[in-house]
């Protein structure tokens, strides 16, 4: 299976990384562009068949090491080879 | 591609291979037979400029390499001197000018990271990374770019691994739009009885492949190095390599961790052209054959092919040749920092490189002929003619006075600081940092001794561009002084020549000219080559860079407690400038922003002078005489007073020139073999006559004035912050906005 | 007498330096823990050096807080041991809970290797006892994540609870934005867990230990962690 | 509208930070995982309300900025807020 993962920042968590980017794209012309924020996308391969199984797997992975819960929240999605 | 599939050698796939239909006669003759596919690769890259150094080689050979000081003059993967006591330095400095034209950030980062391969594959622990980096002119489109992506590709690499980035140089010329130069060199610290070298003497060793495994990737890049550039190469893009910082750390330690040990028999790193000339190098070297099984190979990606892999050139790989018995020793180091490590073959007695894959030979070639029959070319050439010396009269002086000049040259592209770059690379971790970016050459301590290595690189390609040998000379020289001025011994220097097509007779001439140029101050300074890099080709659509030869050196501080720099400390001290003033204005920074023209002579250099300039000095600063010392270089003496106040933070009052020559040529002429020393006021008379009496001419200049202004009588004065604000916010606002 | 020892992950770079640093500002010889070990010798401190652990890959000291060294780590600091983290070593004990808290990239978005000016503003725990409060220090900082950032109701609880130790200052102590390299919240450099035993900071203390080096402003935090053992021992 | 964009490596080009993840997953006791690969994950509130007009000024953004389009590739949704 596959797991699809996007890490993104909490609400009201500051992102300098997508401050920076929406005034670079200010810059090069893009006009009426707001809120941008940058999280991570990851994606993993899971021996796992079991959709439910690989569902707690994922999350379990997401909370001890992919995501900060102090700033971070995760979403996924699964497909099956 | 595949090696399997019947396919015949077509002149377009010699030719995308880049050798020329001789070249390709010339291996069928070496063979007897027609390559395979792999084969054809193996003898491409081989024979590529960037390995072979067909064009450059035959000059090379005239360069001074040898000294008492000299442990490995060029020709392994480092150069060496002696530090004493058991302590050597090993340096080199590497190009990587079109990768980080083509990708600034992994460009430059995967530099950093090959020349750090190549310094600690000998044995030394790197200590200090410096970078020469030029670029288009400031308001090229391309150019804010390319240096973000540069000096973070630099700083992101260097700073991971944990090795200091203590010095370099920045320049912007519209020569560069399309070419910019990334030159990155290592120093690396070693015991003298254990260094390490890359001869895989000796049969039936196992070869040993460790590090990261293999990819596609940049899979013709060596072939890439030397080719020119059209206009398609935007789109072109080869498979990019990308570096990974945090393995080549891994990968330091793993490999001393083994060296402290008595496995190693030969070690290499795998650069330029990978397995085949690591396994083709060492194996000559060695006097062997090597027998690999591609099989055993890290493989990152699914099937590769025996050409790929012989080809590909991914990072943080090592190959080294153990001594039998030892391979669960090194194993266990090398799975400890959680690498890559397999045994891929061994050294035979059939002088050959037999190479099989899946059961398949496929390339069976001689070791001597692979890695000795490149072509050597004698390339046609033609000097360049300098131009006659212009008189400093010709050039009119600044318009808004003396210190309106200096401030426009302070806050110019050519001498604007460079503080941007450097902050945004560690140059202090490791502990040992004593003199840091800013200074004229930094200075690293030998970890846990009394004893300092000082490192500098330089060239003015304005100088080179009028008058290649004197331009070269000059280079070579201002390392030189750039060590001297921070008290240190000049111990040898490592050469990175960048220069366009070299099939072009006066490109070639630049580049023959830039070599007498190093030979004879090399020579005269006793101050040897012991390391290099060629680079040529930096060309797009028939415009070259202008010659680039830069200069890195290195110099021994024997006791770290006569270590100078340049701030001005003393209260009370007086400026004395040592070497003769001619007010010389030809190819000078003021020139270019005054005149807005470049031409006449470049200031000329006379080694004597030079010689005898930089003993003083380094008796000076031993005898602990002086407070401060500082090389005049770009812009000038009064430039140079001025970075002097600036580093320290102390006014000074400058005396009127009362000589013959027009006042703004004395204070922004260039005139080589000069130094300005901070000195206390009862030693100045006693200094002065000590220099004339060596017939160098000495003046006083200026004296510190307690207050925080530079003052210039019947001119009047600058605030030291008014200078420090237009000289620190050039490069910052260039940058801010993308 | 001080028992230290300092954490080795793979892609730490200044273990080396604060080895050095706290062999020379204290007199001991000092520990090497590797990190894939599960026990720290008996210490009275436990140093997190700078570094860039598992490459930064992810977030900086994620991954190196779950080394198997770590749980002892975690453990000890829990029974009493004091723990300093420094730069990396921060953004370690921010990822392990010991620290309240995250390391996020600079503002700037650029790695900044430089001096800057920090106001003491906790001189009681075991690594600032040989400061003053408010007295203003000169350490290099080197990093390309230091923007210190917590909720509003942990900064408020920090500051109330005396527990931010270090701030980005002018040379002549005052707070503001200018002051400040990386964007931190409130200008923290450097906080301390409830029993001041904790520390984490951005700055490097061993990049100042000896004057050949530009200074001795660092040396002071090497040197309160052996005053406050020998005050722990009466 | 809001555009929501991947950004992976194109295939082949090392990926050092997915190869760490791999790795310390590994060490935290999860098996069964492969091909670990980290991108980045961009959200951008545009002003553009016409779908066709988006999809070009997002491609665009891609093409010049968000992406390094010698290693990398993008792909995005759109959707109106
Ligand atoms: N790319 C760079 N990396 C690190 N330090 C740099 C770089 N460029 C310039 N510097 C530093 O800035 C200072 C001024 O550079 P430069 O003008 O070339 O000095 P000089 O002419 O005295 O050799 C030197 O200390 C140099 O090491
Ligand atoms: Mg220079």
């Amino acid at each position: 299976m596959k797991a699809r993962i996007k890490i993104t920042l909490k609400a009201g968590v500051l992102d300098p990384q997508g401050k920076a980017i929406e005034h670079a794209l200010g810059a090069l012309g893009f006009s009426g562009i707001k809120d941008v924020r940058q999280g991570k996308y990851i994606e993993v391969t899971l021996a796992e068949t079991d959709e439910a199984k690989a569902q707690a797997q994922v999350e379990k992975m997401c909370e001890e090491l992919l995501a900060n819960m102090v700033i971070e929240n995760y979403s996924f999605t699964l497909e099956k080879d | 591609m595949n090696d399997t599939a019947p396919f015949k050698i077509t002149d377009e796939l010699v030719a995308e291979h880049g050798l020329s239909g001789e070249e390709y006669k010339t291996l069928l003759e070496i063979l007897a037979r027609e390559p395979s596919l792999t084969e054809l690769g193996i003898f491409s890259v081989m024979w590529s400029e960037h390995c072979s150094y067909k064009s450059s080689r035959f000059w090379l050979k005239t360069l001074p390499t040898t000294g008492p000081q000299v442990i490995q003059g060029p020709g392994e993967n480092a150069g060496i001197v002696d530090l004493g006591d058991g302590y050597a330095c090993v340096f080199k400095m590497e190009s990587h000018n079109h990768p980080s034209y083509i990708e600034p950030y992994q460009g430059a980062a995967t530099g950093v990271g090959g020349i750090m391969r190549d310094v600690f594959t000998m044995g030394a622990r790197p200590v200090a990374n410096l970078n020469a980096l030029r670029f288009g002119a400031p308001d090229h489109p391309k150019t804010k770019h390319l240096v973000s992506g540069v000096v973070a590709g630099i700083g992101g690499y260097g700073n991971c691994v944990g090795v200091p980035t203590v010095g370099g140089e920045v320049n912007f010329d519209a020569g560069y739009n399309n070419n910019i130069l990334v030159n990155a060199m290592c120093v690396g610290l070693a015991r003298t009885d254990k260094i390490f070298y890359s001869a895989a003497k000796g049969v039936g060793h196992p070869v040993v492949y460790v590090g990261s495994k293999t990819g596609r990737d940049g899979i013709h890049g060596a072939t890439m190095a030397s080719a020119e550039f059209d206009d398609k190469s935007d789109e072109k893009r080869p498979t990019v390599q990308v570096g990974d910082p945090f393995t080549e750390k891994l990968l330091i330690e793993a490999c001393l961790e083994l060296m402290a040990s008595d496995a190693i028999i030969a070690i290499q790193d795998m650069g330029a052209a990978g397995l085949t000339s690591s396994t083709a190098e060492m194996a000559d070297k060695g006097g062997v054959g090597i027998a690999l099984d591609l099989d055993k190979v890290p493989q990152r990606e699914t099937n590769m092919t025996a050409y790929e892999m012989m080809l590909s050139e991914s990072q943080e790989r090592m190959l080294i040749v153990l001594k039998p018995g030892s391979e669960h020793e090194a194993e266990t180091i090398f799975r400890k920092w959680d690498l890559d490590f397999a045994v891929i073959g061994k050294t035979t007695d059939t002088g050959r490189m037999i190479v099989t894959h899946k059961g398949n030979v496929e390339a069976d070639l001689p070791v001597t002929v692979l890695a000795n029959s490149a072509p050597m070319y004698e390339r046609p050439w033609e000097a360049t003619v300098p131009p006659q010396p212009i008189l400093p009269e010709w050039v009119k002086a600044p318009d808004n006075g003396v210190l309106g000049g200096l401030k426009t040259l302070l806050a110019s592209h050519h001498l604007a600081s460079r503080r941007w770059v450097w902050e945004q690379y560690d140059h202090m971790v490791m502990g040992d940092t004593i003199v840091h970016p800013g200074a004229d050459a930094a200075v690293v301590r030998v970890h846990g001794t009394d004893k300092g290595i000082a490192a500098t690189c330089d060239v003015t390609p304005r100088y080179v561009t009028a008058d290649p040998t004197m331009g070269t000379k000059q280079a070579v020289v201002e390392t030189w002084r750039n060590l001297t001025a921070v008290g240190a011994d000049p111990l040898a220097i490592t050469d990175n020549m960048n220069f366009a097509n070299p099939e072009r007779p006066p490109i070639m001439g630049q580049f023959v000219g830039s070599c007498q140029g190093i030979a004879e101050a090399c020579h005269v300074l006793e101050f040897p080559v012991v390391s290099g890099n060629v680079s040529l080709y930096n060309e797009t659509n028939g415009i070259g860079i202008p010659p680039t030869p830069a200069i890195g050196a290195v110099g021994l501080i024997p006791d770290t407690k006569y270590v100078s720099d340049h701030a001005l400390k003393r209260d009370g001290d007086v400026l004395i400038v040592i070497g003769a003033e001619n007010g010389w204005l030809g190819q000078t920074v003021y020139q270019d922003i005054f005149a807005e023209k470049l031409e006449g002579a470049p200031p000329p250099v006379d080694l004597g002078d030079e010689l005898k300039a930089g003993r003083l000095v380094r008796s000076l600063i031993r005898e602990q005489v002086t407070s401060a010392v500082h090389d005049v270089s770009d812009g000038g003496l009064l430039v140079a007073i001025a970075e002097m106040a600036l580093a320290g933070d102390k006014g000074v009052e400058l005396f009127p020139y009362e000589g013959r020559q027009p006042t703004h040529a004395i204070w922004f002429g260039e005139d080589q073999g000069r130094y300005v020393i901070s000195v206390q006021a009862e030693d100045a008379e006693r200094i002065l006559e000590r220099s004339r009496l060596l017939d160098l001419p000495a003046r006083l200049v200026a004296r510190m004035s307690g207050d925080d202004a530079l003052t210039l009588t019947n001119e009047g004065s600058v605030p030291l912050t008014e200078l420090r604000q237009v000289h620190e916010s050039w490069l910052p606002e260039l940058m801010a906005n993308p | 007498m001080l028992r230290a020892s300092v954490i080795v992950f793979p892609g730490s770079n200044c273990d080396r330096d604060v080895k050095v640093a706290l062999e020379k500002s204290t007199g001991f010889p000092v520990n090497m823990v590797w990190h894939g070990d599960t026990e720290v010798p008996a210490s009275d401190v436990i140093v997190l050096p700078g570094g860039f652990s598992y490459g930064d890959y992810l977030r900086c000291g994620a991954m190196a807080a779950h080394s198997p060294i770590m749980r002892d780590v975690v453990a000890k600091a829990k029974s009493g041991v004091a723990v300093l983290g420094i730069c990396n070593g921060f953004q370690v004990l921010c990822e392990t809970g010991l620290l309240p808290g995250v390391l996020m990239r600079n503002a700037s978005l650029k790695f900044m290797c430089r001096d800057v000016t920090l106001r003491v503003e906790n001189a009681d725990t075991t690594f600032t006892k040989c400061y003053r409060k408010d007295q203003v220090v000169r350490i290099p900082v080197a990093h390309g994540d230091g923007n210190y950032f917590a909720d509003s109701n942990t900064l408020d609880e920090l500051e109330g609870e005396d527990r931010v130790v270090f701030r980005y200052a002018h040379s002549d102590g005052t707070v503001d934005k200018a002051a400040n390299p990386n964007g931190s919240q409130r200008n923290i450099a450097g906080i301390t867990d409830a029993s001041n035993r904790i520390v984490g900071l951005m700055p490097h203390p061993e990049r100042l230990y000896e004057l050949p080096l530009g200074g001795t402003d660092g040396r002071r935090m090497f040197e309160s962690a052996l005053v406050s053992m020998a005050e722990a021992m009466g």
